[in-house]
């Protein structure tokens, strides 16, 4: 083993040395308050918008529809919450999926429970939805659309385009979850007539508790985060200029890198993806194959094998790896991602989650594939659900 | 997240496999939970001679299945019956609070072994909670 | 003039060495996501409890009482939301202040537009509210008082204890916003019958984007940021881990140092204070004496001088100063703190805020009583507000 | 946030002061909104000779006190009605839009204090506007 391999890249990411480098000034030496009129703040506020227009490049926006928050979560709150409240009085429909992350699951619950109606719509075995559903479930009194621009568990990447063109058609708000998406794969809000989008820094080497969120210009929404003026009056609270330095920094160069880098990290990928399937019994392959998924990410569910065993010995093994997501690790709910694809739920309690990133090497592939099929094979052996399984397929295959 | 104690019961379970002729078999749990566990006895005079597990589950199912059979080796069926989730969570130096059931599920698999050992042999089951202590008394007297 | 003399700590701090050095590692080294169960994580897990033993030591609190958030601002947005929103259907009665922070006012405004009603308790004119009026002000709908601990503009601390108790008696809960005093004057939640306490830790030399809500074992509010289950489920999104740790070491830091920081300033608030009285004819102190007003604070209104000028000729003078709150002073609206405790239009707009922090000397204090005189009587004479006000008080006083 | 041109002028405002025995003056603002502008006029055959001006207010509210001045000194009278506030604004390297008024203000203190001449010589007053070209159309034909 050569030292560890991290293979959570979808859960967080370290901050880049360059991207640490850029906001270590903003501590100490340049740390006024951005609001502030004297000259001391003047460098803070060329640096706050210095990242709006690198965040504004990555995406193809405009500088002044990026509003900086403390992470994705919150931009998906703002979202849901901010366009349902902008009606007031009325309340009104909200289509979602239910593949969701729990930021937006949770809210359109929070919402519900308000009076609101949600329509959860489903996916198909590969976690995409249907178009043709997503027409059928619009309403008269339909007022946002969200669907995330990519799967943070199985990296299913949704038609986005499509779903822009029906919701402009509509007139309907269409807001992504692209928390997963942004940094790694390409985002054109213009062209796939997104009006609102969700991103965090810590996904792609930037610093954790910090995000923002794309609200196209002339969308109104109502505040999130009530208080002071800042961000234009939309977003209070005194600006994390260090963070919002180093979420600009990494974007940038993730943008820079976006290319050679889903190029190598789906190679390593499809690698790691062909060797399981070679050397491990019935593994079963989550969300989509080589087409319309995140380029880094790989999912499996190992029948007779319990998610968290195999993350404890991978790690013994010196591999960080997940089950389901990293924040629902401490619940005893197997993933609503794998459940909504169809999977029983002895195949969803037994997912493993590997996610590349930049740092992702062949040598770590291969090591992986060298280590896991053991740990499956042990694990089985004293699995009972593996015993009835084979007992099953025999009976089958007779 | 986890003592030291459960993580060497999860990385190196006593007493796992099967028995091939058991006096014994018990099985709880299901799919949906995450958790199976399947446990073999063998029994001579009414003392648990060996014990083996097979149990599909988490960290913490693992564990307890492997301390919970630990404790009852060798030991008389009615103390074996009495070893509870607690006992077995307390050996194993805690368990995080939602992991509590698991350490329930080896307590539920043990008394399914001994009642089927039991019903083998033509005895009446044993019943859960307060209830099985007056039979117990009986047979301490 | 020696470097920069900064004047706006009430605004915001500098990082300090000592705690940045802290947050550096959870950077690059140990990133993990705290939630993930592989042991790469656990340094994370363990740091994130420290700091909320730190925290809560400094209030004392017991940790589980402490959750981590953005910042100040959705501290606050959260105790008021979160207690609303937890009464589902039934609205009800709030009681807060004309003099607090527009985090909670705006919320306060928020919710009003929901259905809720607020009461908004005057103050006397140094900022004080009457413990009558506040007992006048309770309905049988009251389900929540929110009452800041100390000014963020003119420094007055408010009876806490009694509102505490008067707040405990009825059963309704009470929220104090103690972002300016926390790490300042010594605060302790038991014994002030406080239920729900925000603090930001950029306001005591911690990093920026970073918070706690104190909310007591017992109390239920709603959720304010819905998503995965971090923080006991009660506040989602990916800890900051880098940030919590800062803020855990700042306020540790700051808590150390409490007493000596808090005489020292003291001391210089008053040099200041009467030092300007002596020097600047007309020169009106807002907020209490010396009793009552926050160790660092120090606010005056200068008749026939406008604020922004003020800041912009002590800038150029190399000071570092604010008029009304940092957050409002793009806007073109006069303090409401100070109309709140009776200014007239014309001292509302003639503010100035000196607020003292731990690297402030002696020499600071005398540099500015040897700048800020000249700087008053320039703009004074060139003041048709001034010529009016002279040719009124010479009428007056014949 | 300020150009260098309205800093500039903030910070060494042309202009600045009374005029003893003026031929108009003009004061418009007032302590609520934050603005008070006097301006003072010397006129010698239409043309603005000498001009002078107080002004309470943030810093592009100096300036722009400052640069009209500057800008309608030695003209016509008819040429400093026509300064707009967007020349002030321009001629100061742009405000930012929240002070877009401050520029309003010069623009109505110097029509006041063209007034207040007018009125003073028993001249009609010209009007805010539009109409008041027509009137100067006549003027220059
Ligand atoms: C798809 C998706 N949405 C939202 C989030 C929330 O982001 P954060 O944890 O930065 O708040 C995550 C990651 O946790 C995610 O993967
Ligand atoms: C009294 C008070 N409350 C709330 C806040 C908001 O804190 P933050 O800017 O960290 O969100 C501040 C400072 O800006 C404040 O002084």
């Amino acid at each position: 083993m050569i030292g560890r391999i991290y293979l959570d890249n979808a859960a967080t990411t370290g901050t880049d040395t360059e991207v640490l480098n850029e906001m270590l000034p903003y501590f100490m030496e340049s740390f006024g308050n951005p609001s502030s009129i004297y000259s001391f703040s003047r460098d803070n506020r060329i640096a706050l918008e210095r990242s709006r227009g690198q965040v504004a490049r990555a995406i193809n926006a405009e500088p002044a529809e990026i509003y900086f928050t403390g992470g994705g979560t919150e931009s998906d709150n703002w979202a849901l919450k901010g366009a349902a409240f902008a009606r007031r009085g009325s309340r009104g429909h909200i289509i979602t999926t239910m593949i969701e992350h729990h930021a937006i699951l949770h809210s359109a619950e929070f919402l519900a429970g308000m009076g609101y109606d949600v329509t959860y719509l489903p996916v198909d075995e590969e976690g995409r939805i249907d178009l043709k559903e997503l027409e059928g479930a619009f309403r008269e009194d339909t007022f946002l659309v969200s669907v995330m621009f990519a799967n943070n568990e199985i990296g299913t990447i949704q038609p986005v385009s499509e779903i822009g063109r029906l919701c402009k058609k509509r007139n309907v708000l269409f807001h992504t979850d692209a928390v997963q998406a942004v940094g790694h794969i390409p985002i054109d809000v213009k062209a796939m007539h997104i009006d609102m989008l969700s991103l965090s820094a810590h996904k792609f080497h930037g610093p954790k508790g910090v995000g923002a969120l794309f609200i196209r210009r002339g969308v109104k929404i109502e505040n999130f985060i009530h208080g002071g003026g800042q961000e234009k009056g939309r977003r209070a609270s005194t600006e994390n200029v260090p963070g919002i330095v180093g979420l600009g920094k990494a974007l940038e160069i993730s943008i820079q890198r976006i290319g050679t880098e889903s190029a190598r990290q789906s190679m390593l990928r499809d690698r790691l993806i062909k060797g399981i399937l070679e050397t491990i019994p019935y593994a079963r392959l989550n969300g989509p194959g080589e087409d319309g998924r995140l380029p880094n990410n790989v999912n499996f569910s190992f029948i007779g094998v319990e998610g968290e065993t195999l993350i404890l010995d991978l790690d013994e093994a010196g591999i960080s790896a997940s089950t389901g997501s990293a924040c629902s690790s401490g619940s005893l709910d197997p993933s609503h991602v794998l459940l909504a694809i169809g999977l029983d739920h002895a195949h969803s309690h037994g997912s493993l989650r590997m996610t590349l990133g930049t740092c992702t090497s062949e040598n770590d592939i291969d090591y992986v594939l060298d280590t896991l099929p053991a740990i499956i094979s042990r694990r089985r052996e004293m699995s009972p659900l593996w015993e009835d399984f084979l007992r099953n397929e025999k009976k089958v295959t007779i | 997240m986890y003592s030291d104690k459960v993580m060497d019961h999860f990385r190196n379970p006593r007493n796992v496999g099967e028995i091939v002729d058991p006096d014994g078999v018990g099985q709880v749990g299901n799919p949906k939970c995450g958790d199976i566990m399947k446990i073999y006895i063998k029994v001579e005079n009414d003392i648990i001679r060996d014990i083996r597990f097979k149990t599909f589950g988490c960290a913490s199912a693992i564990a307890s299945s492997s301390m919970a059979t630990e404790m009852v080796k060798g030991k008389p069926l009615r103390e074996a019956w009495d070893l509870s989730n607690r006992a077995v969570a307390a050996a194993l130096d805690g368990l995080p609070p939602v992991k509590m059931h698991c350490s329930l599920l080896a307590e539920e698999a043990i008394h399914q072994a001994i009642n089927d050992y039991r019903e083998r042999m033509g005895l009446e089951p044993w019943k859960e909670g307060p209830g099985h202590f007056a039979e117990l008394e009986e047979h301490g007297h």
